[in-house]
This record gives structure tokens, C-alpha cells and sequence, in this order.
């Protein structure tokens, strides 16, 4: 059967197709594929549904995605590691410019704007940090945390990393992966009570074989570890590094770990101005201080300024580039490829839109947010509505051991109210009982969390 | 335009956006919300980002928009081993459905069951293109692909209680740095096959290289130079002979989708660029997604969670016994997975081959029309190129001394993008080209018009190359050495601002 | 009480103010204000709500929104003037990109771009209607209309003009307002059989005050007007001119009406690449031939090519600017201000895409899927799936007078059924009974139009 | 980019995008389709449309709207009289939502409630903004409620009786062209006053002017020269007196928010332009929206429908019992609409009024800026200017034979759009600077730079002036009279072709 030529291929044409076959010395097409042993060739045709036309397409896709319920339409806590915050239209804008969307890796003089969004949000987010040295942000939080590892083995020498029994459990395993069977990992317990790291076991398993200790501010539950500077104080007696990763919306009002000692700072770019997507909207930053040695052990691409012959304009292009796989293979610093570019301008966008008001503006409504909702949750019968003491920021974990129910039943409950209950914990953290990770932020409204008290009530009432 | 950087544009007391504000009765209710924090760990001071008002924050990123390239505005296929093609609008415009953007990862599965529906539908496609049973789309790039790949070798050996004996992994020097890079993270030792005369990959020199030592063996095929090795099979089994993994890296299948697949050719694994192959956009750098699959023997070594469908409902399957973990949080770049499907949706499987057929036809097209170059060439073998074609300006720098990096300058004046290739120049003077199926047979020869040109230009008036570019949106950068002494890069405008003041002091 | 900066208007910042009102020398803003005097000043503030941020003006937007149930979600057979058809996606990515959406009126050096855009839609518009002259859109078919028939007027120096009774009442309102009282209007019956011109009746009404002749084809109420050509013939006989109205997406199937004689044709761009958006899409178009006569009556803008110093290249500019209101005011042709470019870009985009074959398509499918409804619905008791025995496009007109019902209650039973069932018609023509105008376009499936049918017959059973 | 004509593009089978297909089995059940029309009225030959795949289409249309300068790309001050202000994007997005795209204007009022309350919303702040008692949002542009308006008058008039004995409407000179063009639509006789030596519309001369004929009083105040008239409130008494109805053209009311209003003014109609202070974007030139305001005396007059407020449910009222009809079909533009109400509650009433003041400031500051120009002043008055002021370089004309279109076109090589003004040039030599409160103050200072450097380039090199645009995208225009001459004016491609071939075989 003749195939009709498909608006995404303009050379099905058959005359052109001629034309060009006669230019080559081919008759056929199938002539190209003569390299091809027939022996591999595919024979019969693949069991894939027939083409779609641009409406029927539309129709198809938006049939499954009308199975969806966004968290949009229902009330959403949910957050650990992927967290629902106001999107200023102006990212998406930028984001969705065709320039933006459909550029890769042109060179400097093709591709200046890309270049100078880049070395922006490298700057921005300096700020936000900091800290001098910002990469091209890399795939997430558990990659950037898990490079910085890396980062810290080759800096020192050294094969032991420290890990936090706080940090997410998820990132652990991505941490761990990465660095296996380079580097041996050992985790360090916290208080049951505060959620804050045991100084004792830390000083306990801290050795000189300890490349670096890494842990989480604000952590994956929520709480504030206020101990920064004592952390540090141990590593430094011991010469290992102290590395950080970090929620950067967090940042306008708590201090950055720069501030207490930190070697390295991580953390992931989503809350920054990008939709959840599903987890599609993940991106990882390593930021260090301008130290030849730490910047010589990025793998990612650091984008650099270059005065060009006329004053007070800039060109842009990498610095260092002989560290990367690219330009080394094997040789390299780890590898480097396609990563999360587009969210790295975004964040710009959003930090350039925000200011230094903005930033403290939206990280102080956060706190006033999460403690009026545990304040809410307190009331209810049997419920601890933050299980540690500790202070915390947007996350917070709330203990329903007393009241006999399973988190399962309760979401279960809250979902018929149209209510997305926290992250069930019980698996991955069973000494905290039947505890769930609420999430809460600038964009709940008193009305939202009010609701969600109420709906507990109800649910826990039945 | 001559755009500031954003810090220049900082006016004190402008305002970009406006956060949502905390309701007054939480306000009274809690109080400041910030007291609560132990002194050490309030920030004292705001951090020093610019202020600036929304209109010209927008406006600074739309001119700076302007100044990029993207492969919607060129005939964009100087950027070879990377795929630039179409990218359908169509695809755009469903991402951005608030049913796509606003789920969150971790929403019961009774509420995205849409979603999951279109992850198994991609995966039930690729598995079709590849022959693969089972696939993953976490991996959020081809080398997180790669590296979950290495993954998969180490756990797959260290199952069988070979993992420390089993320590080597084979490449070829044409296939992308990546691979070895992933590898060697993995902690593997690189073994990199040099071709033989003609450009293919040298089976006496695989059969040399495997011992009991090997793990693994990772290849593209065509490989960067365009090139297929017709014994590939042959070289499976040899690998396989000795005990160890095949993975393909087909990054880049446009030349072979409905032709042939990872399976008959005896591999065990490979992996999918969405943003290559499946036409999702490449973002400036991504998010990007590596679809990863695996034969059934695999199946448990994959990162969790993946999707199932039973019952009638589409489920998260995260009990894999061998899985190596997770590579990436929750399950990926989401939108990328949709595009891609409904990129094959609007093609069938004839379309697809269709794109295989005319990436090849086009690709042979330019092949021989840049031959004819005075000064150009393709090293290797004549002929047997498949979607791409490593070209070489050797002949030329010897007789004008303009190289591929003059090229590529010049290039930038005709608003096309041209790339020489990655290291190490094993080919001369090298450049990529890949003209996939997006492009017309007139775009294509604009394209070579712009080579014949230079070519010219390179033998009648060099100077006009080595001055480029002329019209781009920048002057010439100061040839100093501001990439690469500690002493004078800055990464960031802070750190520009420090040693620009230390600069002047001096 | 001090306000925020707001972040639309940087100048709100105190400090930048006062080194405003220095260099104009002035103390305060109000002062500016000297000129106005007291007594009309308001004192009060405006009853206005107070400013939201943006993420809760999003909130409120949208809340609003979700009150609406969009023709996407249910199945819609609604027309009469505005339809749903196919709107492929780069039509969108078009008319959302920022430099056009806020372009407006720079000059052919600065916007190069718009310009070219604009004739561009012009001369592919121009293939469609098979004319050599058209204009940069206005507001609506309505206006096109009403602005034909004065051109007309003005050409031929008379007063008269007689419009065709199945000329869309709304769009005759428009028409007869906009003419009044400079010309005068006469209505000419139609058929009620077939819809079609009474020719009787408009001989009986043509003579040598008769500026025009107006009519649609295919018609408001869907039918085909197969006696172009007789009109046309009488009405050269009294030197009277024939426009006519068309719906541009039936013209890859129909002919266009100068084939059949007609001096002047307008119609909607709106079926070409338009959203319906609540009538928000209406664009209208003026086509004629390349006559000194008619172009010179024309009010509206008309870009026209001009080549540039370099060969091959073109420029663009305004075609006799001097007919305008711009240049001459009341002097000038009508009257011309901001109409609808966005649109006319647009349809060049829908156009362009759609090229010979898709156009021809189209407006296949519409005749098919439409003829397969009336055929349907025909099956059903009582029911008159087409009243007029002319063949029709995209519209037909479905009486349902002896099932006993009112369009009213069988309207509200589709509702019921997630149907938007056609218009009423029973106010429009009491003549036709209880009749309603149905639509069928291309993005009908199957599926939809049985569904209307197995709707339809539960409605009439209940 | 040098883009072709998009017809240059064309390649014959190359295809943009493939509409839905019939089903198979409609096909079966219905035949072609079209072979139930006459024969003589079935098409014969598809239509001379280009065929062009659709990358390369996007690319065209990309690339144009790259050579398009958009209010959001420079400092957009230039277009005086046009309000061109920052566009919020938030609005734009909120727009893009299907249950404001997919809505069909004649669905059940019950499926559009959301709709109906963005339009009653939008209705009771646009009374609280100018005082009058109703709005209609039909009018799709100032010139179409214009015309609206003086069908309201003549309504008006024929309903008392003395339709024919009111034959003319009072305008002034420096008020917008198309209040003179509509009410002469409207078959009035169009009287125009002139302004005093001060600038200010002459008492004097409406006083002769009125009499037992005059319909009505059409101005705008403050008129293009941006002088306010402080006797507006005699001027509508005089009006009245006579018998005549006064409306209030606010096309532009940007500096006026919350300061004064059409109602103190003493008028009984008014509109204003959504697109203009309220922010709708002006895209390309519409679709737009002229709201019009009437007060309760003339509700009764306005085109239908409009919408009511009645137990708890928005509705359609379509029975206003000396309504002029329709002057646009169904609603007008609903999605303008609901920009300008986003574009309200973004504000709030304090911030409305912040708009004005700054739109004020921001004007009286570029005019003690510009009056400082060498060669630039400003007639009339000194001072007394609200948020535009219409300036002359008849000095610079005068010294240096520079003439407002040379500054024209050398702005463009700046980035930065500059009008005239619309004819006739009352003012010599004119230009129309409109701020407004989207730039800020280094916005402004951009933009003075750029008018100083062209003044000193006229007294020191005018050539560099004569010889602009030098950063166009194209080139020069022929200046022939290729857009006056009948045989030379292409006013489509087909023209073009059939002039071009004529003329060369001559």
C-alpha cells in the first residue's frame, strides 16, 4: 500500500524521493539498508496501533489524562521530595518558548541566550546559597547529593560516607547506587524525640576513613536540624567534609548551610517554579565555594563568564570543560549528558521574579502555614500533630498511633473528601508507628487547611 | 539586543511577583512563624538577588530567548548523534493539560490512572521497537540510562557471585563518551576497541579482549560515524560466550525503528533517548528521558517502581527482587513519556518505519552531495552509512588551514548550527552531521549550500572565515584564558563582581 | 496608608518617585493632578475588591471557570455562526507567541514580521475564495457584511439593497443598523421547500435603486443556494452587484461564489484555526477582485508588497492609505481601527498547514459525517432529519413539529445526556415549527452521532 | 532571517497537518459526500494553496514572529494614543483554559455561569471606574463602540422624534479620527472644533457650534495632545442645554483611574478600550473590545444582549425595548473580557489609582526630559499634561531638515518603536510619547537617550539619520509607487505574480 506522506516527514514525497535516490545511485531505499544482515531484519510488522491523525491524537490522550484527578481539584498535602507551590506565569512562559524548548547544545555564539539563562540562574541561585560555584543543574536532589558524595570521595581520598538515618529513604537508595562499589556508606542514627542527628553515634563512627557526612535542612521529615555548626566543628577535627542538601525554598528564612560549615550544598530545583508533572519536574544542584579543588571534581558543565572586545558585553562558555566526560570519556569526572537544563533557566526566572522579598515572603508563609495546620491537628483526639518537637519547615509528620487507625484507612477517608492525605511513613520509617508526612505551603489556604482538620475529624470519628 | 545581565537590572524596591500571602487569622494565630527557629539557623540577612519589576524580567528572558537557536528556527541537523527533529506542537500543547502538570508522583493509583495507562501503552510500543519484554522510563537522560545499565551488570554478576571477578567492560572508541564514563563509575574497568580499516568495530580485537574477567560489553550500533556492524550478532554471542552482558546504546535508532532490533542482534539490554528518537524536545539540556529496557532474565534488576496492568487497573510494581534500586526519583520525567507516545501514536508502525526509511535516505543524500566538497571527506569505508556520517575536514585544513572549529564559527553567520564531534578527534578535523526525517531535500540543500560556500570561501578568502562570525548577537569573545584559570573564571556574577574588583585593584 | 510596590508598576518605588518629581519639579504626583479640577474629582474610593496576588487570583479565575462546562466535554451541535472544528496545534503556538500577541502598530521596518504575516494571509485567503483582493480582517462576518453592502453603495451610487431572507437574523441586525440611515433594506423570500431564493420575489424586487444583492452560501440555515449564477444574471442586467457570504471551510468542496459571479464576498475566518471562545474568535474577511473601483472603497487596512533594494526580498506597506479613516477621518472610507489581525494570522496558519488536499478534506468529511446525522436522525419517528430538500453544508435544520415536543424540552433531555442539542430556531422562523439548527463538523465521530441519535430517541420517548 | 513568501515554500505533496478522516463506515453509509451538490456548484480545482510540511511551516511563522516587535520586547513608549502597557501573563494563561476556549456562545446559560459572572463582575467595576450605570461588552474594538454609540444617539433622537432634525455631531481636532469616521457612518454631520492658542478645545467655539441640529458631543479628554480639559463640565452643560447627548471616547483613560470620571464629567455615555488601559494585549490589532458604559436613561438603547444578576443566577437579557440591535455577533470578545477583569482584581481600587499617578508621573517626566531635546518642544501650554503629550520636532525640521518619519525609521534601529501621530499633522512635525505605568524610570531614560542621540545626529551627521534603518531586517524599500499606483499594487501573492510576469514581458 502506498503510504500517505506524514506531515512529520516531508521527503515521503515520491518524486522527491526519486530525485534524491538518483543522486545517491540507489534505486530503492530498501538498497541503503544492504549493511543490514537479513538474518536480523525485522519481518513482520510491529504490533503498534495504527498512525493517529492530530485530532484523533488529541482526543486519545486527553480520554487517558481525563482519568486523572490533579492536585489541582482535590486538596493536596502530599509533598516528600515533590511539593505542590505557587508558579508564576512568567516561568511557564519562558519555559514554553520554542526557542527554549527546542534548543540543545549549540556553541556560544549560536546559542548566547541559552548560554547567559544559564550562567544567570548559576548566579541566582548562588545568592540564594551563598556560595560562589553553581553547576548546570544535574537530573535531581538524589543525583546531586550522590555526585557530591562522589565529589567528596575524590577530594579527600577517602571511601566512608555518613549518611543521615533522616534523609529520604528513596535519595538513600539513589545515593547509595551511585556511589557502589566505590564507596562504602554507613547511616547515623537521630533522636526519635527532636528527629535531630545523635551526635554520639556521629562521633562514634567518625573516623579518618570518613570521606564526608551528609544530611538534610530542612530533612525529608520535616524538621529543622539546628545542630549545623557542631556537626561541622566534628567533621573539620577530622578533616571530612560536611555536605548539605537542602530545600532552597526554605532559604529566605532559614539560614544556608554555607552559613554553618558546609562544604557542599545540594538540593532540588522543583520547588523553584516548576509543575510537579508526576515527578517531571525534578532537577539537582550542587553548589560549592570557588575552590579549584572542589570545581576540578564536578562532573557537570559550569558555564563561565568572558568579557568579549566590547566593553560591558559578555559571551559565555565552560569553564574547565578537560574535567568532563565529554571531553575525557572514562577520564572524566563521572559522566555528563543531558540533564534538566530547561528547569535550571526556570529557576532563574523564578528567583529573578521572587527577590530578596519574595523569597523570604513565601518561606515565612510556609512556616505560618504548616504550624497553624499542626496547631489544627493538635485538637484532634489522640493525634500528634507534629511527632517531634523540633521546629520545622512545610513538612511535618503527624502520629495517628493512638487513635487505632491505619494511615491507609485514614487516607483512604481523606481521599473521599476529596483530600490527598500525607505520604503514608509506616513503611520506611515503622519506629514512628502509623505516622504520615503532611506537606503544607504558600498555597493553602486557611479555607484548605480548615478543611483538612474537619475532614479528619469525620474520618477518624467513623 | 544587547542584553545586561540580570543583576544590572536590579532596582531596589521593584518587584517581580507577588507570593500568596498568609491569611491574617493564621497570622494572629501563630504569629510570625519564624521565631520558632533557633537563632543559628534564621538567615540574618536576605539573600542578594536583583529587583526587578515583571515586565522587564519577562522581557530580559524573551530577548534572551531570541538569541537562541532552537531546532524549531534551523535546518538543524549539524548537531549529528543527537537527533534533531520535528517536535511535534501538538505534543506541547497536551503536556500542558493541569491533568498532566499538577499530579503529583505519589497520588493514589485509583487517581492517575491515566497516567499510568500511558506509561504501559510506551511501554508495550518500545517493547515492540526493541523486542525487550519490560522497560523503565526512570533514567532522565541516555547516561542515567547508562549508568542504571552498568547498574544492572554489577548486581546481575554479584548475583551469581561473580561480581568481583567480573570486572571489565568493552566499548568501542565511536560509541558515546557516555558509555565508558557510566561504566567507569560503576567502577569497571574500560576496555575501547579501535575499528578496523574500514571503520568497523574489529571482532578479532573483541575476541582478544574477553575473559572471565568480563562483565560487559556496550556498544551503539551505527555507532557515531554512521557506520553498522553487520556481525554484530557474532559479536553478542562471543560476549555472551564468555559470560557476560550486551546492552545497546541506541540513543539514536532513528535509522533502524521497524528495521531491526536489540534482540535479534543477541542483546540483553538497551536503552531509548525519548528526546532523540521519540521526538520529545531536547530543553536546552533536558529534562530528558532514557527508556530502559530489559529481556525477561532482567526483569528484577530494574529500578522500581514500574507499571503493571492487571485487572483491569494500572498498578506500581515496586517488589523486584534484584532491583538495583532507584536511579531517579518516583518515575521519571512524566511528559517526556507522553510526548513520546504520542509521537508513535501519530505515526503506526508504518510511520515509524517511514521515519527509519527517510532519516536513512536523507542521510545518504547528504552523504554524497558533501563528499563532493572540495576539501570534505568520510573516513572509512564507502558507502554502509545508515542515519549519520562522521565527516572530516582534514583535506581542507591541509590546504587552507581552516579547521572544523573555523567552520563552525562560520557557520553561526548562516543561522545554522554546525558541531565538530566529541573527543577524542579519532576522525580529523571532524563534524557530524545528522539530517533525521524532518527535513525536506530543499532544507538539506540549503544546508549543504552553506558548506559549499565556505568551502570556497576557506580557498578563495580565509579571512572572511577566520573573522566570523559576523552577525551574531555578540562580539568576539576576549581570547584569554577566562575558562580555564582558577584565577580568572567566575561561575557566578558574584564571583565575577570579586575578582573583576581584585582585577582593577591590582 | 503605604502602598506595596505592585509589580506591574516599578515606578510605585518611593525613593525612584521623588527623583521623578525633582526633575519635573513638583512635590507630589497629586500636584500633576492641578489640572483637573475639584468638583469632578472623585472623592471616594471606588467600590472595587481589594488586589489579589497573582496564585489567588488564579484561584478566583478558575473557580470561576469551573462553572462553565466547555463544548469539549460534552458533545456539541451548536452553530449558527460560530462552530467547533479541528484547530491544529501550531495555530495556537502561533497566536500565542508573545511578539505577536503584543505587537500593534510599528512600522514595516520595525515589524517586518506582522507584515508579512498579514499578506501572507491575505493572498492564501485569496486562493481560497479564487479573488485578488483581501483585506486585513475585521471584526466579524456581520461587519464584513454590513461594510460590503455600503462599499457596494458607494460604488454604484445607490440606495437599495436587498438582503435574503435566510441571512442570519443576528447578522442582519448588524447589517441594517450599520447601514442606517444612509441606505435602505428590503428582505427576499426564500423557498420554503428548499430553502433556496425565491426568484419570483426578488425579480419582483430588483431595479435600478437596487445596489446589491446579499445572501449567504451555504446559508445560515445550512443550504446549499445552487442559483448563483441565475442571480447573478439578473442582477448584472440592472447593474446591480451580487455579495455574497461563505463559510471559508466549505470552500474546498463548494464553489467559490466568484465562479458564480459574485462582486464581492465576505464571511468568518473563525472555522479556520479559531477557538470558539464564548464568540471570541469571530474574525470577518472582504474579498473582491483587482479593481481600482472596489479597492478604493475599501475602509479597511490592505498590505500590499513591495520589493527591496535586494533582489528577492520584499517589503510591505499599506495599499492606498490615503481611502482611510486614519488619513482622512470622516472623510474617509467608513471608519478603521484595531479589528482582528491576530486572527487573520492565524487562518494564513490554518491555511498553510492545511494546504489543497487538507482543505478539500475537510470540508468532505463535513459533508459526510453531517449527511450521515441527518441520516440517523431521519430513522427516528416524527422526526425530519433535514427540512429543506437542498442538499446542505455542515448546518441542516432538523424539525421536530410533529413528535408533539418543543425544541425547548428536547434541548433540555440532550442537556440531561451531556448533549448540546442545535439552536432554536422556533423565534428566529415561528414558519419552520419546532425546528432546530443542528451542526456537524469533522470532529464529529461516529461514536458522537449515533450517541445524538440513541439520545434523541430516549428524549422523544420519554 | 530572510524569510520567502510563504508560497515560495511550497513542494507538491509535502503536507502541514491531516484533518480528522471519515469513518470508514459513514463512507459506506453516505457516499463521497459532495456528489449530492449540483454540479455547478462543486468546486472544480482544489484551491493554489502552497503544500508545505509542518516543521517547516512552524519555522516560517516562528521566524516572522521573530522579526515582530512586540510591546513585551522593548520599552513600548513610542506608540503614543495606544496605551501599550505590560500584558500580564497570568491573564494570558488563564485564557488558554478550555472552559474559556471550548465555549460555544449559544450553550445553555446554565453551562456558562462562570462566564456570565466573569462579565457581570467586570460590569459593576467598570461602573465604579467611570460612573455610568450599565456596560456592554459587543463592541469589539473603540472604533466599533463609537459607532455604537452614535447609533445610540441616533436612536435616541428618532425615538423623541427628531431623528432628522439632529443632524450633527461636535468633535474636536485633536480627538481619535474614528470618532469623526463612525458618527459620519452614522450619516452625521461632523462639526469640528479647533483648539484655542493654549491648546484647550474652544468654549467659544461650542457655543456657536450647538444648536436646535446638534445630536450629540463626541470628545476625548484628555484629547491626543494629552492636555485635560478643566471646563468639561460647561462643555456637556452647553451640550445638554441644546439637546444633544455627549459622549466620552476613554479609549484611553489610563491616567484618570479612580481620579475622575465620565459621570462628574457630566456625559452620558463612555467606552473605554480593554485593550488599551486595561491591559488586554493589542495583538497585531485585535481582537479587542470597546466597553461600553451608558447611564440608566440610555440602558434601554444598548446592542443585546447583556447580562443580568437575578436569584442567584446570571442570565441573558436580550428584551431592552429601544435597543439598537447588535453591532458584533453573540458576546464580543469574552476572552478580553475576562483579561481586563483578571487585570482589575489584580489592582484593586488602590492600585487602579497607583496606575493613573504613575502613568502621570511617568508622562510629566519624559516631557521635562524631551523639552530639553535640542530641536524637540511641545505647543500649547506648558504643563498640564496627564498621561501622553503630543510633541514636534518642527524646530529640528526647521534647523536640520530631519523630519519625524527620518526619526522613524532611525528608531528602528534601536529597538524601539515611534509614531507619528494620526493626521492631520495640526501639530507640525509630531510625534506621541504614551508611558504609561509599565516602564520604569531606566526604561524612560533608555528611551530619551535614544531621542538625544538622533537630535545630535541631526545637528552633527544627518546622514546616519537619512540612511536608516541600518539593523532592519530587510532591506530598503523601492520607493516607487508600488502601494499607490493601481498597476503596481499587489495587494495578494497571485497579484503579485500576474503584475511581476506582465511587467517583465513588456
Amino acid at each position: 500500500m502506498s503510504q500517505k506522506v506524514h506531515p512529520y516527514i516531508p521527503n515521503m514525497v515520491p518524486e522527491v524521493q526519486e530525485e534524491m535516490l538518483k543522486v545517491i545511485g540507489a534505486n530503492t531505499v530498501d538498497e541503503l539498508y544492504s549493511c543490514i544482515p537479513d538474518e536480523i531484519k525485522l519481518k513482520e510488522e510491529m504490533n503498534i496501533p495504527k498512525a493517529l491523525t492530530e485530532w484523533e491524537l488529541r482526543r486519545h490522550i486527553e480520554n487517558s489524562l481525563n482519568q486523572n484527578t490533579g492536585a489541582n481539584e482535590y486538596v493536596n498535602f502530599l509533598g516528600a521530595g515533590c511539593w505542590q507551590h505557587f508558579i508564576p506565569a512568567v516561568c511557564d512562559e519562558i519555559n514554553q518558548r520554542s526557542e527554549f524548548l527546542t534548543a540543545y547544545a549549540g556553541e556560544p555564539y549560536e546559542d548566547h541566550g541559552r548560554y547567559q539563562a544559564l550562567f544567570e540562574y548559576q548566579s541566582l541561585l548562588a545568592e540564594l546559597v551563598d556560595m560562589d560555584v553553581v553547576n548546570v543543574p544535574t537530573f535531581d536532589w538524589g543525583q546531586a547529593a550522590a555526585t557530591s558524595v562522589r565529589m567528596a570521595g575524590r577530594i579527600t581520598g577517602r571511601k566512608k560516607i555518613l549518611l543521615a538515618k533522616s534523609v529520604a529513604p528513596e535519595r538513600s537508595k539513589i545515593i547509595v547506587n551511585y556511589g557502589s562499589p566505590e564507596l562504602e556508606y554507613e547511616f547515623v542514627d537521630f533522636d526519635l524525640k527532636s528527629g535531630l542527628m545523635d551526635l554520639e553515634d556521629l562521633k562514634a563512627k567518625l573516623n579518618h576513613d570518613v570521606a564526608a557526612v551528609y544530611f538534610e535542612n530542612p530533612s525529608y521529615l520535616g524538621f529543622i536540624e539546628s545542630q549545623g555548626s557542631e556537626i561541622s566543628k566534628l567533621l573539620k577535627e577530622k578533616k571530612a567534609l560536611m555536605i548539605v542538601g537542602v530545600d532552597p525554598i526554605s532559604l529566605g528564612v532559614l539560614a544556608p548551610p554555607s552559613h554553618y560549615g558546609a562544604d557542599i550544598v545540594c538540593g532540588d530545583l522543583q520547588p523553584l517554579g516548576m509543575h510537579m508533572n508526576y515527578s517531571g519536574g525534578q532537577a539537582g544542584f550542587i553548589a560549592a565555594h570557588d575552590d579549584e579543588t572542589f570545581i576540578n571534581e564536578y562532573p557537570s558543565r559550569l558555564f563561565g563568564i568572558v568579557p568579549t572586545v566590547k566593553e560591558g558585553e559578555y559571551g559565555f562558555g565552560d569553564v574547565a570543560y578537560e574535567r568532563t566526560s565529554f571531553a575525557h570519556r572514562e577520564k572524566g569526572k563521572e559522566s555528563v549528558g543531558t540533564q534538566t537544563a530547561l528547569w535550571g533557566i526556570t529557576a532563574g526566572v523564578y528567583l529573578a521574579l521572587m527577590g530578596p522579598n519574595g523569597i523570604k515572603d513565601v518561606g515565612q508563609t510556609i512556616m505560618q502555614n504548616s504550624q497553624y495546620a499542626v496547631q489544627e491537628i493538635n485538637k484532634l483526639q489522640g493525634v500528634k500533630g507534629s511527632l517531634f518537637e523540633s521546629p520545622f519547615f512545610k513538612e511535618f509528620i503527624v502520629d495517628f498511633t493512638q487513635t487505632g487507625k491505619t494511615i491507609e484507612e485514614i487516607n483512604q477517608g481523606l481521599l473521599e473528601c476529596k483530600i490527598f492525605g500525607g505520604k503514608d511513613l509506616s513503611i520506611e520509617y515503622p519506629e514512628l508507628g502509623q505516622s504520615a508526612l503532611f506537606c503544607v505551603t504558600e498555597i493553602h489556604t486557611k479555607e484548605d487547611i480548615d478543611y483538612l482538620a474537619a475532614s479528619l475529624k469525620k474520618v477518624l470519628e467513623k | 539586543w544587547n542584553e545586561p545581565i540580570i543583576f544590572e537590572l536590579h532596582q531596589p524596591g521593584e518587584k517581580g511577583v507577588e507570593p500568596p500571602p498568609v491569611h491574617e487569622e493564621i497570622a494572629l494565630a501563630v504569629g510570625d512563624g519564624v521565631s520558632t527557629v533557633p537563632e543559628s539557623m534564621q538567615r540574618k540577612s536576605k539573600p542578594a538577588l536583583p529587583e526587578i519589576g515583571q515586565a522587564k524580567v519577562l522581557r530580559h528572558y524573551l530577548r534572551l530567548s531570541q538569541e537562541t537557536l532552537g531546532s524549531d528556527f534551523n535546518v538543524e541537523i549539524g548537531q549529528g548523534t543527537c537527533t534533531m527533529k520535528y517536535i511535534p506542537k501538538v505534543n506541547e500543547m497536551l503536556i500542558r493539560n493541569p491533568k498532566m502538570m499538577d499530579l503529583h508522583p505519589l497520588q493514589p493509583e485509583g487517581t492517575v490512572q491515566g497516567m499510568l495507562e500511558i506509561y504501559y501503552n510506551l511501554d508495550l510500543c518500545m517493547r515492540e521497537i526493541s523486542g525487550m519484554d519490560y522497560f523503565s522510563f526512570q533514567p532522565s537522560g541516555g547516561t542515567q540510562a547508562l549508568f542504571a545499565m552498568a547498574s544492572i551488570v554489577r548486581k546481575y554478576h554479584e548475583q551469581r557471585g561473580e561480581g568481583t571477578q567480573r570486572s571489565e567492560i568493552i566499548t568501542t572508541i565511536f560509541s558515546h563518551p557516555s558509555q565508558a564514563a557510566t561504566a567507569a563509575v560503576k567502577g569497571y574497568k574500560i576496555i575501547t576497541l579501535h575499528p578496523d580499516e574500514n571503520g568497523f568495530p574489529d571482532i578479532e580485537k573483541l575476541k582478544a579482549a574477553v575473559s572471565e574477567r568480563t562483565a560487559g560489553f556496550v556498544v551503539a550500533n551505527p555507532e557515531d560515524t554512521g557506520i553498522f556492524n553487520p556481525k554484530i550478532k557474532e559479536f553478542t554471542k562471543i560476549v555472551h560466550d564468555a559470560g557476560g552482558i550486551c546492552y545497546y546504546d541506541q540513543a539514536n535508532a532513528n535509522g533502524l525503528l521497524g528495521i531491526t532490533r536489540a534482540k535479534e542482534a543477541g542483546f540483553d539490554m538497551c536503552f531509548f533517548n525519548l528526546h532523540k528518537t521519540f521526538a520529545a524536545p531536547h530543553m536546552c539540556g533536558g529534562p530528558a528521558t532514557g527508556a530502559l529496557g530489559v529481556t525477561e532474565a532482567l526483569k528484577e534488576y530494574l529500578p522500581v517502581p514500574i507499571v503493571e496492568y492487571k485487572d483491569d487497573k494500572y498498578a506500581l510494581k515496586y517488589d523486584l527482587e534484584h532491583s538495583i534500586g532507584k536511579v531517579r526519583a518516583f518515575h521519571g520525567v512524566a511528559q517526556t513519556v507522553l510526548r513520546s507516545y504520542a509521537w508513535i501514536r501519530s505515526l503506526g508502525p508504518a510511520g515509524l518505519k517511514e521515519v527509519a526509511k527517510i532519516a536513512v535516505l536523507n542521510n545518504n543524500y547528504m552523504y554524497h552531495r558533501v563528499l563532493n566538497i572540495k576539501g570534505a571527506g568520510a573516513p572509512y569505508v564507502k558507502g554502509h552509512r545508515l542515519e549519520q556520517v562522521r565527516y572530516s575536514w582534514e583535506q581542507l585544513t591541509k590546504e587552507t588551514g581552516i579547521t572544523t572549529e573555523d567552520v563552525q564559527l562560520r557557520m553561526t553567520d548562516f543561522g545554522l548550527h554546525y558541531w565538530t564531534s566529541h573527543h577524542p578527534y579519532i576522525v580529523k578535523q571532524p563534524f557530524t552531521l545528522e539530517p533525521t526525517e524532518s527535513y525536506s531535500k530543499q532544507d538539506l540543500d540549503e544546508y549543504i549550500a552553506a558548506l559549499e560556500q565556505i568551502s570556497k570561501e576557506a580557498y578563495e578568502n580565509p579571512d572572511i572565515i577566520k573573522n566570523a562570525p559576523h552577525n551574531s548577537t555578540i562580539h568576539k569573545m576576549d581570547e584569554q584564558d577566562f575558562l580555564d584559570n582558577p584565577k580568572k573564571w567566575c561561575i557566578t556574577w558574584r564571583s565575577y563582581l570579586k575578582k573583576a574588583k581584585e582585577h582593577q585593584s591590582v
